[in-house]
């Protein structure tokens, strides 16, 4: 198996005056793998995406990225985020400039790039998301799911190797879900590795290889279909079982099916 | 109470530009020593400047119905202290003037000294006497607003005056009548905004 | 609390793309004109002009339009009748008195210069504004030499006063829903009133301060250290649109010219 | 058939500049009744629930409260407020006051109840949304989820005859969901109409009695079953089909189950 492109090893995380929101946690990123990472509101998902890109840093324990130690030394925290780019949950707390397109740019332009390209990835970025026919308009007048676009286009500029994203599909319609999903399937197919944090179960079932459930200050991790067939483990971080896992546990059917295909293929075998 | 884009003649609003200045440089220069020091606190800053013109377009209550708003001038003083608030003050003025039809860029500098200079100073320094002599913080907030809000609405008037004196009384007669005129709305208005500035010390207190 | 119509307006502008300096310029000319020509024509042209500007070529809505004229022009009429009005016991040749008031010549003349240099130069500073989004105008400022880091608030303050708006919007909506507006009838009802409002005012506050924070904390992930430079593309200048815009400065100083000129003959 | 609570009658609605959000849509509101309102993010939804309650004016058409026409005076308004109360999605918007029983207590104090009336109301609605223990602390120290509840509790302190909830379940974990509906549930017992505007259409399956979806500027309503049926319907509105009725019609199954149970029930049925 290849070197994981991040291992946290045994992080506690927290914030000043308050217990440890994260104990000792401990989790790998495979490249190109889906996680998904699952909890309850306030049960440390953000903090520990916080960790991975480098903007949180841990009372104890270690990040490795690609094997190397992350440090937190502005040079280090700089070369970091050209590989790892977290998306936060509220657009509005990461949207600052007026214009979509200087927005999306910021990045780049951070990153010291030439200015042709930094123009060049923000039109990738753009198009990639989907919102090209926003560039021009201010973040202020865009719809919710739009901003929210316009946010993961700007983390997209940066070509990271691994994208974090809090909740992307929270607050959408379920035609937006469908969009957003397809949208990280094709940052998948180039080679990005993608961590998410959600609370929709169904989601996670279907689009997630490996799943990391943070409960309890822990962090419970394992292939998806197992991870969320685990009853027990379900109810404690205040999750629901996927309809296709709980249908299936019902009916006494075998293995774990992702989604509405395989539940009909399961009903309809001989 | 903004003076209008138009309103002074070329050598009023240049005067008023150049006694505005030195004040609007010696706080961008803090400003920018601030954000040197701590880059976070461009993002408090701007908090501030978004407030100070939210603040300003909301309706207080009032008995005849009439919209009034108040300046909060005298609250920015108090909390980011007067020279920042010269540059906060003018940035909000910029925006007032272009986003809602609200002053003028030729009556900046007369607006800027008026709201964004006279109008903290003088409110600062009602906050600091109380303070230093003792008095309560709710009276202390109570004059730095309202006060605030008096002395730029008197300096308005006195720079109208000088642009517009009476042809029969002079500047005196002008400044007497302006005063007056804005007197019927101002008054209430500066005891309005002393109460809510005590009103939100103690919701501020509470949270 | 109307919504930020003037900003809507700037942003779907026909003209947003075109030089924030052009446009800069343009309406800096229109507003000097205004001040220093002569009332009629100079100022008068430049009102027209203006307006002509905004409702033609800007494609703005008359009904925006006088939106955005309403707040001014309640000012300009309360300080045209201060103007209008002498005081003093002695006025000279005055057309009307009563007591110590007066309307005299001087007054007069004096009322319609103030109405209609601010109506024009108002008009003047429209052009500017409901053409150019504030964070173009700041870009500009920063291209020329104003310091980053005060452009850098002042950006940040617009993007922050939209969030902040929308807040205090919801919150006067939500007070109302519950009953937050009971006619001013007694002590009680007042009192409410303006705990109600307090109450509103110190959340926004608070929320500015929250949002800032998270900004922050947002921005910290951003990899932002210092700057906040961003990047957007060149817009090449429209050489056409910007000799109109010279051609009509000329032309109303022209006009005013060949005005006293032909007055002069006249005499 | 009784004279509906809340009856829509051609009601055309929108913003200054804009085209109309709302165009000649009719609706009624049974007492008792649960109505889930779906659709799209910027379909409408929350314009139409913000006709319901009185704070955005009609462009045309009219809105019957018990078959009063409502008037949009002042007295009118205050009158239709005690009866029909709306809860806006983001909590932060509507929580305005130093600690949450100051904050509950602002509506019942501006009906001009005695001072008992309104403790009694405040614990009664902080009993309700299961907030009491908060009833002390700050606005915003409280966790997103628990300052949703307050800001229902706010609502349901002045008793209104219809609660209209905005995304009542949105950004909340799974656990957090099945607790707000089953305070909803305990709402409608108590004789209370609610109307849920939502994206998630499985909830609204399962608990919704008639559903309304508001597609290209229209609204279309039925019983809940139906309308989620209509594949087309539910497309152009860009919404999902519920997995039990997909699963159902995909198996050729009778009927519209609304859940797992139904499901399994009809799977097993001889």
């Amino acid at each position: 198996m290849s070197t994981p492109v991040i291992e946290v090893r045994d992080v506690s995380a927290g914030y000043p005056g308050g217990p440890p929101v994260l104990d000792r946690v401990s989790l790998t990123v495979e490249r190109g793998s889906r996680l998904v990472l699952l909890g309850a509101n306030g049960s440390g998902k953000t903090t520990l995406l916080r960790c991975l890109c480098g903007s949180h840093v841990p009372a104890s324990g270690s990040i490795l990225v690609e094997g190397e130690p992350l440090g937190h030394d502005r040079r280090s925290l700089r070369a970091h985020r050209r590989r790892v780019q977290l998306v936060m949950q509220d657009p509005d707390d990461q949207l600052f400039s007026a214009d979509v397109r200087q927005d999306v740019s910021f990045g780049p332009t951070n990153m010291g790039l030439p200015r042709d390209e930094v123009l060049a990835r923000v039109d990738e970025a753009l198009d990639l998301l989907s919102v090209t026919h926003l560039a021009d308009r201010p973040c202020h007048q865009l719809s919710y799911g739009e901003r929210k676009r316009v946010a993961i286009a700007g983390a997209v500029a940066m070509r990271p190797d691994v994208l974090l994203l809090d909740e992307p599909t929270a607050g959408l319609d379920p035609a937006g879900v469908r969009e957003t999903v397809a949208i990280l399937a094709r940052l998948r197919d180039q080679g990005t590795t993608v961590v998410l944090a959600t609370h929709d179960v169904d989601l996670a079932l279907a689009r997630g290889d490996r799943a990391a459930v943070v409960v309890d200050h822990q962090v419970v991790s394992g292939g998806v279909g197992e991870v969320l067939s685990d009853a027990g483990l379900v109810a404690r971080a205040r999750l629901d079982q996927p309809w296709p896992l709980a249908l299936a546990q019902r009916l006494g059917l075998p293995g774990h099916p992702r989604g509405l295909d395989e539940v009909v293929g399961l009903l309809q075998a001989p | 109470m903004h003076i209008a884009e138009g309103y002074l003649p070329v050598a009023h609003a240049v005067g008023w530009y150049v006694v505005a200045t030195p004040f609007i440089v010696h706080g961008a220069v803090q400003v920018v020593k601030e954000t040197r020091k701590n880059p976070e606190n461009k993002l408090l800053l701007a908090a501030a400047g978004a407030f100070t013109f939210v603040l300003s377009a909301i309706k207080l209550p009032s008995v005849t119905g009439s919209s009034s708003h108040p300046t909060g001038t005298g609250l920015g003083a108090v909390l980011f202290k007067p020279p920042v608030m010269a540059f906060l003050g003018t940035v909000v003025l910029l925006f007032q003037a272009l986003l809602l039809a609200h002053g003028g860029i030729t009556t900046l500098g007369a607006n800027a000294f008026s709201m964004a200079i006279a109008g903290p100073w003088v409110g600062y320094g009602a906050w600091w006497l109380v303070r230093k002599l003792g008095g309560r913080q709710e009276l202390g907030i109570f004059l730095a607003m309202s006060l605030a809000d008096l002395s730029t609405y008197c300096v308005t008037s006195f720079q109208l005056a000088l642009a517009y004196p009476d042809p029969t009384s002079g500047i005196a007669g002008a400044a007497a009548k302006f005063l007056s005129i804005f007197a019927i709305t101002q008054i209430p208005l500066a005891l309005m905004e002393g109460i809510l500035g005590i009103l939100i010390l103690k919701f501020l207190a509470r949270v | 609390m109307a919504a930020l119509a003037v900003d809507d307006a700037a942003w779907a502008s026909p003209w947003r793309r075109q030089r924030v300096g052009d446009k800069l310029l343009l309406s800096l000319a229109l507003i000097m004109t205004a001040l220093v020509a002569p009332v009629v024509p100079g100022t008068v042209l430049v009102g027209v002009a203006s307006a002509a500007l905004i409702l033609g070529p800007a494609h703005i809505r008359w009904s925006m339009l006088m939106g955005a004229m309403s707040a001014p022009i309640v000012f300009i009429a309360l300080g045209a009748i201060s103007v209008l009005l002498s005081v003093g016991a002695s006025p000279i040749d005055p057309y009307w008195q009563w007591g110590f008031l007066s309307v005299t010549p001087t007054s007069v003349a004096m009322a319609g210069r103030l109405v209609l240099h601010a109506l024009a130069g108002t008009l003047a500073v429209m052009v500017l504004a409901l053409t150019t989004p504030m964070s173009d105008l700041l870009d500009w400022m920063a291209a020329h030499r104003v310091p980053g880091p005060l452009v850098e608030v002042a950006s940040l303050t617009y993007r922050l006063l939209f969030i902040v708006w929308s807040t205090a919007v919801a919150l006067h909506d939500t007070q109302l829903r519950r009953l937050g507006d009971p006619p001013i009838r007694s002590r009680e009802t007042a009192r409410l009133r303006w705990q109600a409002t307090a109450g509103a005012v110190g959340t926004i506050l608070v929320r500015s301060w929250d949002r800032a924070r998270r900004l922050e904390s947002g921005l910290a992930a951003r990899g932002a250290e210092d700057s906040l430079a961003t990047t957007s593309p060149d817009r090449p200048r429209d050489r056409r649109l910007a000799a109109g815009f010279a051609g009509l400065v000329a032309a109303i100083w022209t006009v005013c010219l060949a005005w006293v000129l032909v007055r002069e003959a006249a005499w």
